[in-house]
């Protein structure tokens, strides 16, 4: 029987974030961000932390709002169906937080250097652009071999990652489906990584289709059982978007009281993902979860 | 004729830029619109791909507010990793795209990070996403924002997404290996890029714009083509398909959000 | 309704595999290998290709037997099981081939680059080898950010990738599963890609796990059906490896007219892959079928 | 005590090497038995990594000749790239692996490229496959290979996979992040390589082998440990797994194939 590394949120967020930790989560852009575990990052009065990501759907906003974070890696911060990240915005703007500035190539050659192991890996975007001047880790260089410009992204390598998925086993194996975003190259990346799953699975399911894994259990330091963890966004196999709550977070992020009551109530206000979900009620989880079942057809790994 | 929203207008021109059959990547908000009317209409075979690692070769069973909605997971052609997507974009595979600015100089280039104002304050914003790498390796990219002064500027604060830098030649002084925006698609008219000078030419005003009201909400001496035409109005039947898409007028109705 | 891209492999590599090409095969190393597209190649006289994969099994050494190849672009060419490839080493030795010599990890990171759609990629490998004196595709750089040494690798584009896989429908649309190889990346980079599949399925059972998919249709220029097209390599899920055939080879193939003889047996004495497999019998056939199955738990992509 | 092979002798004191948790980068033949072995050993926690696309962390559910085979599929930890095998050891991931080689000099650089004989002749070899990737990036590597006076040269004629080059440094000199070669295991006995020189130094003879056999099949003066002992022979149980593994003596039989 291989180690449980089964844990709360709680715990696992205390023992692999430390302030001042880099941390790459929201890897799915839209679907599967980890808004429990940005949560609880808040509750514990992170502090210091650099967020790593393409896009994180109004997630980086909150943290930058909760006053979690100093420096932003990333190629979009806002809020995807109605645009700016207030927080975000006055952050920058009051000189509270330092952004990387990245596109989503950039960053994503970045993880793809990181995990491959090593210290850059050149693109050809971003040529011409300001973010050459703003972002230090982004450096024009010459093709050793065509002689054209390039641009080098420098590795990222997070300290930790967080990722939703689907259905974990306690070891640290974890199917993970639908797109994927960066969530591989940003597990391998990174030093440590937390997966946060919808439903605890016996180790036969995760291998009974080893083509699904997202990373080799070795590398996993902690499983957490968090159902509707991803709530708002999407979890595909689980329940839809929840569209309303991004258009109200917009309204109430517009202000600092604003933020503030939302924070109260959403955050602070619960001490659990599960009393978070007792808050949002049962009804709209039931309008959530998915009506219309597409299953895989299944494959054999016999011999 | 059916009465329709500026929002339905800009969609329905750039669903018309799409040519049957071509590799196309679907950026965010109107994009998603154009594109699933593309594919309904004249371009069935076009294919889209989405920065969040999806490929579709068919519209998603039913209406989605943003591409990582469910529905368009349903049955993809391709789900697999952005660097996947990416990927098609930088080897040049993907066709024609479709982005967004908050300011635009008359070369196409675009900022999407930071408004400086002649007070020194500054407006933080999302920042590039996708944007700079559509501007830079699609095979042509075109550009749909709302035209205001403050928008339509003679030199943008910022090169978040590169058009054509400072005129001719600029794109291949750089090192891009291909693309430029092929046009500018705003609330008042429809623009193309002169191919000599790379300037901003205007092709066509929507219905009710007059050239005054354009040149007084644009930051520069508007270059006219000498064959201007009238932004052909959305037919009944693309504004059909646009409601089944949108069928609460999220992005195309008057209750649309507007956001930098 | 899309088009259905099914066809003959006589009319496959007719149609995309004209004399010259550069062509990547065996792309799982050990599994999957399209021993029938190969002997397919070798019945209408191809010439002059450039054979690219890290190891192709025995494949290669069978294409440089049959005259069809002037250039090897790999890591190690030989016989898994046995070692080494005497027709490989025939033709190196006599001049009649050129190697590009490769490690494994070098021709991933070319294929890689080449997928990604830049010049090169830099590795840590190689370093201190002589391989980097005898590889024109490999140079010394200095990294941008770090200031020490590393490997670039110049991308590797193929004209054309033929890959073995368990089901495809018509469209190209193509579930692979197993140890991948490097796969992903060769049809990524490949400018033509050929799917040889056991099964030909409808798009719903392909597009009801997009996940599997292993690259966008779009990209696919032929579908062909031919059970068995890996024998004598594994193919998960359908038949095991058939030792017994890598032993013969290395036997038969000791001297040019041993190869000779195995080639007029099963190469240019059967017409197609259906002969062949007359000739293999039904009771081989049947020892080889996986007895235990072992299918994956389904998930879900609903909505 | 059971009789044993060369082959049996060598598979154990590889099995050896391999430290209970450790990343195992598991090489082509003999390999894949000395993995097997220490993981139902001292080593139930070791984990495999296989340059196929392959992680395991248990052992396959029936013999395999090769690490292809379907059974080192079945449940297995991990079915993915070569290139995220290669990821893990290019991090720094691996802890130990194994390699083989037809010639190999005093500072462990092995050639499995070209061996070019004093008549003028070529004589041409498989080529690097994984060695070269995991000589240079794996934490450390052991060396298996046949002794014989023609393999154990003075200098290789092709360094595929770097050793310590030519002694003390080099490695740094070069750029190699890490690692080197830890030992050589061969049909005549155990090398380890002095810490400082980096020169191979006899720790073991096998049973039955004497000095003079080794330094006369080996192509420079042997330098010897001062607490030079002899190679343990493989247990009972030792025995009994590796036969269950290699049913038919495949490889570790007499009928085993030799090849460069």
């Amino acid at each position: 029987m291989p180690e449980s590394k089964l844990m709360t949120m709680v715990e696992a967020v205390d023992r692999f974030v430390p302030d001042g930790s880099e941390i790459a989560l929201g890897c799915g852009l839209e679907t599967c961000i980890p808004f429990s575990a940005g949560h609880e990052l808040m509750r514990q009065k992170k502090r210091r932390l650099a967020l790593i990501g393409p896009i994180s759907d109004m997630l980086f906003d909150q943290l930058v709002g909760a006053g979690c974070a100093d420096r932003i890696r990333a190629a979009w911060v806002g809020n995807v169906i109605t645009g700016s990240g207030y927080n975000f915005r006055r952050a920058v703007e009051s000189g509270a937080i330092d952004v990387e500035d990245h596109t989503n190539l950039t960053i994503t050659m970045g993880l793809r250097a990181g995990a491959a192991g090593v210290p850059f890996m050149p693109t050809l975007t971003a040529l011409g652009s300001d973010l050459l001047s703003t972002n230090s880790q982004l450096k024009e260089m010459v093709c050793p071999f065509t002689g054209g410009p390039l641009v080098a992204v420098r590795a990222i390598r997070p300290d930790v990652a967080i990722i939703s998925v689907q259905r974990a086993a306690a070891s640290g194996g974890a199917h993970a489906w639908g797109n994927l975003g960066v969530s591989r190259e940003a597990c391998m990346a990174s030093r440590q990584v937390i997966i946060v799953a919808e439903e605890i699975v016996p180790e036969d399911t995760i291998c009974s289709d080893p083509n699904r894994i997202l990373l080799p259990s070795f590398r996993v330091g902690a499983v957490v059982h968090e159902p509707w963890s991803a709530h708002p966004s999407p979890m595909p196999g689980f329940y839809n978007r929840d569209h309303q709550v991004f258009l109200d977070y917009q309204q109430a992020s517009k202000t600092p009281p604003g933020f503030a009551e939302w924070f109260s109530r959403w955050v602070v206000g619960v001490a659990s993902r599960t009393e978070y979900l007792d808050l949002l009620g049962n009804d709209r989880q039931r309008q959530l979860m998915i009506t219309h079942s597409a299953p895989s057809v299944p494959v054999d790994y016999g011999y | 004729m059916t009465a329709y929203t500026a929002a339905e207008l800009m969609v329905t021109a750039a669903a018309r830029k799409i040519r049957n059959g071509e590799i196309v990547f679907v950026g965010m908000r109107l994009p998603l619109l154009g594109f699933l009317l593309a594919k309904c209409t004249h371009a069935p075979r076009a294919v889209g791909v989405y920065e969040l690692g999806i490929v579709r070769d068919n519209p998603s069973p039913r209406p989605i507010l943003t591409m990582g909605d469910l529905p368009n997971l349903y049955q993809a052609a391709w789900l697999a990793d952005t660097g996947d997507a990416m990927a098609l974009l930088q080897q040049g595979a993907v066709d024609i795209s479709f982005i967004g600015g908050a300011q635009i100089d008359r070369y196409g280039n675009l900022n999407t990070t930071v408004i400086r104002s002649s007070n020194g304050i500054r407006t933080r914003l999302p920042g590039s996403g996708g944007a700079c790498d559509l501007a830079c390796l699609a095979g042509r990219h075109m550009i749909i924002m709302a035209h205001e002064k403050r928008r339509f500027v003679a030199r943008v604060d910022y090169v978040t997404s590169p058009g054509f830098g400072r005129g001719s030649g600029w794109r291949q002084q750089r090192g891009l290996p291909r693309g430029g925006p092929a046009g500018v698609i705003t609330t008042l008219g429809c623009f193309s890029f002169d191919p000599q000078t790379r300037e901003m030419v205007l092709d066509s005003v929507h219905p009710d714009v007059d050239l005054e009201t354009i040149q007084a909400h644009t930051g520069w001496p508007v270059a006219v083509s000498d064959r201007l035409e009238t932004t052909p109005a959305p037919t009944d039947e693309e504004l059909a398909i646009l409601r089944r898409f949108d069928p609460d007028g999220y992005w195309t109705g008057p209750r649309r959000t507007e956001n930098a």
